[in-house]
């Protein structure tokens, strides 16, 4: 009975944190929810934890995956969130944070919703509890940004609904009374219905794309992630776009059992290398820090729907990449978040010598582009170049080497930004008041995920090895 | 059978190029609720038997569509004291065109799809796609806020008669889905259409543009 | 065994004693085509030991290596000249790749003489310096290609097998070529007419002579030498491919060995009466072009 | 048996840590310091004798394997000969690094970058010696990266200065483009051998087109590293940005994991294709030819020195395609000296180079400026640092007496060899780059006679140099070891030629079996001896001027110079009027070195020149390139710019599209 108490800790935290009065006490519910949930995570993944509600309910291997690293992304963001609360008394957060923990609670649904519907539900949810985090700053900037995150992700969502539908249309023909479970789906994925089941991935690849922020739908990306705060943008970035990318993978599983194998994985590789290819068109020459991260945001997601599409082990090194891009993005949102801090802006018109002015968060920054951009001894490193091998031993040269062309280019574009962020001389301080500086709450997270990121690239423990290799044979469906 | 199916369905098809041509906010918004109560008495028409449980979703239905976010929709309109024209990107005899255009296109398309419970009326597919790209239609071509959120109001109006389908192989869950969006998504949306009036005075979505590269 | 030690001692008393000799011909030489009587055949080395035996000035700018300079640049040219085959005789040095190293010898000499010329401070000895630099990067070149059609032609990389090689196996264009190239290779790096004119030491055209301005007394004593030696050494190595003729008995070749140096020497001292001093800008054309006849007699050879 | 590994594993260990324990102390005071220095000094001498025990046991390669945690994980490491001749410079310069950084880069005077920087050095030493040993493609690439991004923060020590952080940048990028080209090579090479063992010999029946994409990425990836000619951009700018220890260590080792990395991909291949090594060839004559004449034109000392490094990696890497040539056509004589002329000037590179360095790091440190025309007349206020100095210059010119010399020497009669094949053939042809190594050599002598002339030579020309003196001990002691170095290779080429001669066997065991030894093929004792004439003869001609000689004393007077006699410094022959002409010669090459001022006719005002030379590459090719790149492509971002409703039309779009590729 573990998977019910999973989702239930966030709500139950969210139920107390809206009760709690005190702007000062109540992020401290936060770590409290987030460590909770994580020790039980650990539990279900130790401890396999049986199907409930007649299977709607279940963890499979990649499910295990993105579980563990939203819980744990979310126990780094929320040991950040209290330390980034302190500087922003101005404003209560009443509402932020039990929005954070429903979309925490929501994540774990998505992870082990083993239901079509159930689980186009739980993203909905979270898609929607990350709407009031986003417009958290409240300026005019925060509510256009919200504006056009809610228009495009419901449109998106409601193409995912159609979608779900066509699917089911699909199985009709060989099961007249489908029972919406991805393993029926899978079963009775036949190949007579394959124009249907065509359809149905086209809508849910826009659909799901468009909350993973695939190209051309990513264009609420740079809006939401500027104007929010670093750790919404890091949650955004590495929670909610691995769940998407979860869902696209559940799906195309059901495709592949369809014998659409060739066709999403085409689609797969043309809108990943897309992605990356409007992820370097538009982070170059980027003054604006955050929005930096979004196109490299974008860039990752084509990666991961380009692993995807590969296949095989490229789907390894996709999953891989999706817990190293969660890490390393949230690192660097964290970062970020810091920098905006401490500068009041996050221009590079302003922002110059962040090392020099915040050794460890300007360190971490640089550090986190060199990760992100696939630059060993990090993790991504590992993910990417897996995902070249698979490439290259499938024979797709052309595919690896525009791979391997465009992360250049994304290189290049983040490099001119970062750099200028990171190194120089600050210019002198405007304001006053509250300055910000690194402290243990909002540096710790930094450090941690930095090892964590830097782990991954040099070591990969056996049980998140081996649960990669589950998630690669569990996709390995044979039509 | 057939015809107390296609009927409603025509009647949509022709509401959606109406609300393309529609140039008064009012008459859209009451194009929309008629279609959304069309809409909802389509699950009486085509379930055989008909149980308490069919009645009520289509009278949640009914009364969500076309009751309450027309409602909403109408107080928005009058909070926000905006000029009662539909302001359109593309005029709206092009608009109308293309409507036409994404009709026969949609037909023309569910023509080559496979049918896969051949029992259902053959105009469902299509009127699901044209509703699908009518929605698409007034979301792109619309510059006020809450014509956009008329657009999306019909999008989903496309999904639900793509539902309809699927009414006798699943469970309500469908049905519920649709609901649920439409209820959380308009009840957030109209929340944001609120701040941004406040904020910007007016629900011109051009407004909204200064964040850019 | 006997060959073996009087040969090179021949050699080294013919490279240590004549040097200055040749000065004295091309200075007679020009002088009977000016008509007039000249200096006698052996003023260098009155000039010479007189200058060894004066009192140096020496500016105060100056570090160690401006003394250093007129040394070490007597030492490789000594080294360079022992490594030629003068006549049909075996060089004292020879090994593999020693024609590498007779190129080099002259870069450390002009390494040496160029520092000292900026060691002054004196923007004339430094304009020097660069003009004697420009041209020698251009000279070294033509060089050493001039050297490549001696190693094709032979089949050896050792001076001495490359100079002494039979007769028969010469094909006469592309030795020529390069006889060609070399000479005017030898004019400019003895800083002699087209290229630069030992008589006048003031102007502003010069190349060598403006370098050792500021030499005076013995140090001047020994540039000159060096300088003589110089040319004794270049003209040997183009000896051998403009008379590859010898006797064959040892006696009458190494008479007919001076001889010939001498008779070079006057070579030159009518090439220098005929012609006038090009302009600067048309040296490194001159140079180059004695680059490209010596590629082009490699590539004649190649074909 | 594995001892040798292991030590040297230790030592790199070592080495990483070197730099850790002064995170831990104060930044104002030199504890840390001299513990990262003791730490560098048990690292090398922990890997001297694990080089020692390696080359005195004999044995040809020591492999060690351990299985590792990635997806395709295994830690293989080895040790043969080519990797321990590449140790031997890691090993040397980064300790004489530290010890000259002791006095150069005080902790206590840089208390804001010292403790960086001595981190980034412990790891990029150690990273640099990993990419040696490693023997697993993924631990070479990381090893690589490792390097190559510490090299960065090297570089960036000073990042206030607007020059730093462009120099940086553009290293970033390059090294960037390199690693991705390796990595490509590494994934080809798995492709090919089906594992990711590294550096083992191909067999027959690789595609042509695998074996020549391998070795193109692998001429990228090594040759931006290496620093050959259209890839040196980001050469120069570093090395004269970073600290001059710093450009030491680059100089003198990191552009040699360049060539090491070239030299393993020529070993792949029994008889590789004839283009790689004429392509080699030409790349190193043509950087060799370029990079000297780009060195005789700059005014910044360390540039200089720079792009001499360029053309001592293209000397090396026409000696490397010599060997390359002679491998595809089985000749064991090209192999030995092209590949011995090649190591050899690696070595001796290493040690005059940094050499070089660290008489401008003396410089800096005592005058502040990097302009030649700033100085002059330093030898007089700075004896050592001068003497030192003019070794290194006349060993990198390669004039007889030093190492240079030597080195050059092999590479000579390896391409001079190809002149005497029979009638036919494109071998012939290949002899024709030895008048490109003598234009180089030329040229070389004139840009260090510009250097050491007007730097150390005649009057001081501005005042700011008036109080420049020799710095202390700590910065002299390991320029002073490197310069007797350069000296002891040149009289005892023999102690150095038997482990050229194992370094060559490991690369091609048929070519030393079939009879080729560097012994016999250039005699490098002669070569000594001659070395030894040369000193008798000065002996002797100094003997004789003193036998002559008149007792009184030598007359000091101010410079005659044709009776100009009060001169004043600033009237001096600058280096820059010093590579005019040179520089007019090749204006077709570098365009603007001089830039000519209109002369007002009445009343002259002051009036100052800035050149700056422009690299070709950089400056006129790839960055108006990225520019127009640039602003090609920002014609895009207005598609980011647009109100909600195109954002949605942008999804309809593509759905469309997708349907309709639906029908495909």
């Amino acid at each position: 009975m573990f998977l019910p108490i999973l989702i239930f800790i966030p709500l139950l935290a969210a139920l107390a944190a809206g009760a709690i009065t005190s702007n000062t006490v109540r992020p401290w519910i936060m770590p409290l929810a987030a460590s909770l949930h994580f020790a039980a995570v650990l539990t279900v993944l130790i401890v396999p934890a049986a199907p409930i509600w007649g299977g709607w309910v279940a963890l499979d291997p990649p499910g295990k995956l993105t579980l563990l690293l939203i819980s744990t992304l979310f126990l780094i963001c929320s040991m950040y969130i209290v330390g980034y609360l302190r500087y922003r008394t101005e404003r209560s957060n009443r509402v932020l944070i039990p929005c954070l923990l429903i979309f925490l609670a929501g994540a774990t649904l998505v992870t082990c919703s083993q239901q079509l519907g159930l689980m186009w539900i739980a993203i909905e949810s979270t898609a929607l509890s990350t709407a009031p985090m986003i417009y958290f700053n409240r300026t005019p900037l925060s509510i256009e940004a919200t504006w056009k995150y809610l228009l495009l992700s419901s449109v998106g969502i409601a193409l995912a609904l159609l979608g779900s539908f066509f699917l089911v249309y699909a199985s009709l023909a060989n099961n007249p009374h489908p029972t919406l479970l991805f393993s029926h789906l899978v079963r009775h994925a036949g190949a007579d219905n394959a124009v249907w089941l065509k359809i149905a991935f086209v809508f849910l690849l826009v659909g799901y794309g468009t909350k993973m922020g695939l190209a051309p739908m990513h264009t609420w990306k740079p809006d939401a992630y500027g104007e929010a705060p670093g750790v919404v943008g890091a949650l955004l970035a590495g929670g909610l776009t691995s769940l998407a990318f979860l869902a696209i993978l559940r799906v195309d599983r059901v495709c592949i059992a369809g014998g659409l194998q060739t066709y999403t994985s085409h689609l797969l590789i043309g809108m990943g290398l897309l992605s990356m290819a409007v992820a370097a068109v538009f982070v170059l020459g980027q003054k604006d820090i955050k929005r930096m991260l979004a196109y490299s945001s974008v860039e990752q997601m084509g990666i991961l729907a380009l692993g995807a599409g590969i296949g095989g082990p490229a789907l390894f090194g996709a999953i891989l990449q999706m817990i190293n891009n969660a890490l390393t993005k949230g690192m660097l949102f964290l970062a970020a978040g810091n920098i905006h801090r401490s500068y009041g802006s996050k221009s590079t018109d302003d922002v110059h010598g962040a090392m020099r002015r915040l050794p460890l968060s300007g360190t971490v920054f640089m550090l986190g582009f060199l990760a992100i951009t696939g630059s060993p001894p990090f993790g991504p490193f590992v993910s990417l170049f897996t995902i070249l091998n698979a490439a290259f031993s499938a024979h797709l040269f052309l595919i690896g080497g525009l791979f391997l062309l465009l992360l250049l280019l994304v290189f290049i574009g983040m490099g001119r930004t970062v750099l200028t962020v990171v190194l120089g001389r600050p210019l002198p301080r405007k304001q006053s008041g509250n300055i910000y500086r690194d402290g243990l709450l909002t540096g710790l997270p930094l450090i941690l995920s930095c090892l964590l990121v830097l782990m991954l690239g040099v070591h990969i423990p056996p049980f998140l090895s081996h649960l990669l290799h589950q998630a690669q044979t569990f996709m390995e469906v044979r039509p | 059978m057939h015809w107390s199916i296609n009927t409603p369905l025509v009647i949509v098809l022709l509401l959606n190029l109406f609300m393309l041509g529609v140039s008064r906010m009012r008459s859209l918004i009451y194009s929309a609720a008629a279609q959304g109560v069309i809409l909802s008495a389509l699950p009486l028409l085509l379930e055989k038997r008909i149980d308490v449980m069919i009645i009520f979703v289509a009278a949640v239905t009914a009364a969500i569509k076309g009751l309450l976010i027309p409602q909403m929709l109408h107080k928005a309109l009058r909070d926000a004291q905006i000029k009662r024209e539909v302001e359109p990107l593309i005029g709206f005899l092009p608009t109308m065109l293309l409507g036409a255009m994404g009709t026969a296109l949609s037909i023309t398309f569910a023509a080559y799809l496979p049918m896969i419970q051949t029992r259902i009326a053959a105009l469902i597919i299509p009127a699901s796609f044209s509703t699908v790209l009518t929605g698409f239609l007034l979301l792109t071509t619309r510059y006020k806020a809450i014509t956009q959120v008329i657009g999306y109001l019909i999008l989903e109006n496309g999904i639900y008669i793509f539902g309809m389908l699927l009414l006798a192989a699943v469970p309500f869950l469908v049905e519920l889905g649709i609901l649920l969006d439409l209820f959380v998504g308009i009840f957030v949306v109209s929340i944001i259409l609120n701040h941004i009036n406040e904020a910007f005075s007016s629900l011109d979505t051009r407004q909204l543009t200064a964040l850019k590269e | 065994m006997f060959e073996n030690i009087i040969n090179p001692l021949i050699h080294i008393g013919l490279l240590v004693a004549m040097p200055p000799l040749l000065p004295g011909v091309i200075n007679r030489t020009k002088a009977v085509f000016a008509g007039r009587k000249g200096p006698p055949l052996l003023q260098p080395y009155y000039d010479i030991y007189k200058l060894l035996r004066k009192g140096m000035v020496i500016s105060t700018t100056t570090t160690w290596v401006f003394q250093a300079a007129p040394v070490v640049t007597l030492a490789a040219t000594l080294l360079a000249g022992l490594l030629v085959p003068f006549g049909p005789f075996a060089a004292p040095i020879h090994f593999t790749g020693d024609l590498i190293l007779f190129v080099y010898l002259f870069g450390l000499a002009r390494f040496f003489t160029t520092s000292a010329a900026l060691d002054t401070g004196s923007s004339f000895e430094a304009m020097g310096a660069a003009r004697e630099m420009t041209f020698a990067c251009l000279s070294e070149a033509a060089v050493l290609l001039g050297l490549l059609v001696l190693v094709r032609l032979s089949g050896s990389v050792s001076l001495t097998p490359m100079l002494l090689a039979p007769l028969a196996h010469r094909p006469e264009a592309p030795v020529l070529l390069a006889a060609a190239g070399l000479f005017i290779v030898l004019l400019a790096e003895n800083s002699r007419i087209p290229v630069d004119d030992p008589n006048t030491h003031l102007e502003l055209t010069m190349i060598h002579e403006v370098m050792v301005l500021d030499n005076s007394g013995p140090l001047l004593g020994l540039i000159q030498y060096g300088s003589a030696m110089k040319l004794l050494v270049l003209s040997a190595l183009v000896l051998h491919l403009l008379v590859p003729f010898h006797a064959g008995v040892p006696g009458v070749d190494w008479v007919l060995f001076p001889v010939e140096l001498i008779a070079m020497a006057g070579v030159i001292g009518t090439v220098e009466s005929f012609m006038a001093r090009l302009q600067m800008r048309h040296v490194p054309t001159l140079l180059a072009a004695a680059s490209l006849l010596c590629g082009f007699g490699f590539v004649l050879m190649v074909r | 048996m594995y001892m040798s590994l292991y030590i040297t594993l230790a030592s790199v260990f070592c080495m990483t840590l070197s730099g850790v324990p002064g995170l831990f102390f104060s930044r104002r005071g030199m504890t840390g310091q001299r513990i990262a220095m003791l730490l560098n000094l048990l690292a090398t001498l922990l890997g001297g004798a694990a080089l020692l025990m390696f080359v005195s046991s004999g044995s040809r390669i020591q492999t060690l394997t351990w299985p590792w945690s990635l997806p395709w994980g295994r830690f293989g490491v080895g040790l043969d000969c080519i990797t321990a001749l590449f140790l031997m410079p890691v090993l040397g310069i980064s300790i004489a690094g530290s010890i000259y950084a002791m006095e150069y880069w005080k902790q206590n005077r840089h208390p804001g970058n010292g403790r960086k920087l001595r981190l980034c050095w412990g790891i990029m030493n150690a990273a640099m010696m990993m990419v040696v040993l490693a023997r697993d493609g993924v631990l070479f690439l990381m090893a690589w990266e490792v390097m190559a991004l510490a090299a960065f923060f090297l570089i960036t020590t000073e990042d206030h200065d607007p020059g730093v952080h462009a120099a940086g940048w553009i290293y970033l990028i390059a090294a960037h483009i390199g690693i991705i080209a390796l990595v490509a090579m590494v994934v080809l090479m798995r492709l090919t051998t089906g594992s990711f063992d590294l550096w083992i010999t191909l067999h027959g029946s690789v595609p042509s087109a695998m074996a020549a994409a391998m070795f193109i990425l692998a001429l990228v990836g090594f040759g931006l590293k290496a620093g050959i000619m259209p890839l040196h951009v980001w050469l120069p700018g570093a090395h004269a940005n970073a600290p001059s220890h710093v450009s030491a260590l680059f100089s003198g080792v990191m552009l040699n994991i360049g060539i090491y990395g070239l030299l393993r991909i020529g070993e792949t291949m029994t008889a590789p294709p004839l283009w790689w090594g004429l392509t080699l060839l030409i790349l190193g004559a043509g950087s060799a030819v370029v990079g000297v004449i780009f060195a005789v034109c700059q005014n910044d000392y360390k540039r200089l020195l720079a792009y001499s490094s360029v053309e001592n990696m293209g000397i090396v890497c026409m000696g490397l395609g010599l060997a390359l040539i002679g491998r595809s056509v089985n000749r064991p004589d090209l192999i030995v000296l092209g590949l011995g002329g090649a190591l050899f000037h690696v070595l001796n590179h290493s040690l005059f180079k940094p050499l070089l360095f660290m008489g401008a790091g003396n410089l800096l440190h005592a005058t502040h400026t990097r302009k030649i025309d700033s100085l002059g007349g330093l030898a007089a206020k700075m004896p050592i640092t001068a003497i030192l100095f003019f070794t290194g210059a006349l060993a990198i010119c390669g004039l007889p007496g030093l190492n240079g010399f030597l080195s050059e020497w092999l590479i000579y009669l390896g391409l001079l060899r190809t002149a005497t094949v029979p009638q036919g053939g494109t071998l012939v042809w290949i002899s024709l780059a030895a008048g490109a190594l003598a234009a180089t050599g030329a040229l070389a002598v004139a840009g260090f006679v510009k250097l050491t002339g007007s730097v150390f030579l005649g009057n001081k020309r501005s005042d700011q140099i008036s109080h420049a003196h020799d710095p202390g001990a700590a910065m002299l002691l390991p320029m002073g070891i490197l310069a007797s170095g350069c000296c002891a290779m040149a009289l005892f080429p023999d102690v150095t030629m038997p482990f050229l001669a194992r370094a060559i066997h490991d690369w091609a065991p048929r070519a030393t079996t079939a009879g080729g030894s560097i012994g016999a093929l250039a005699p490098l004792l002669e070569m000594a001896i001659v070395n030894a004439v040369l000193l008798l003869a000065a002996a002797a001609i100094v003997s004789v001027l003193w036998a002559v000689r008149k007792t009184r004393a030598a007359v000091r007077r101010p410079t005659w110079s044709c009776a100009c006699a009060r001169t004043s410094s600033r009237m001096q022959y600058t280096g820059a009027s010093f590579s005019r002409m040179l520089a007019q010669m090749f204006s077709w090459m570098i365009p603007n070195t001089h830039a000519e001022l209109p002369v007002p006719r009445y009343c002259p005002q002051p009036m100052e020149i800035v050149r700056d030379v422009p690299d070709v590459v950089l400056d006129r090719g790839l960055i108006p390139c990225f520019a127009l790149t640039r602003r090609l492509l920002a014609r895009l971002r207005p598609l980011q710019n647009k109100p909600v409703n195109m954002y949605l039309a942008y999804m309809l779009a593509i759905l469309l599209l997708l349907l309709l590729a639906l029908g495909f």
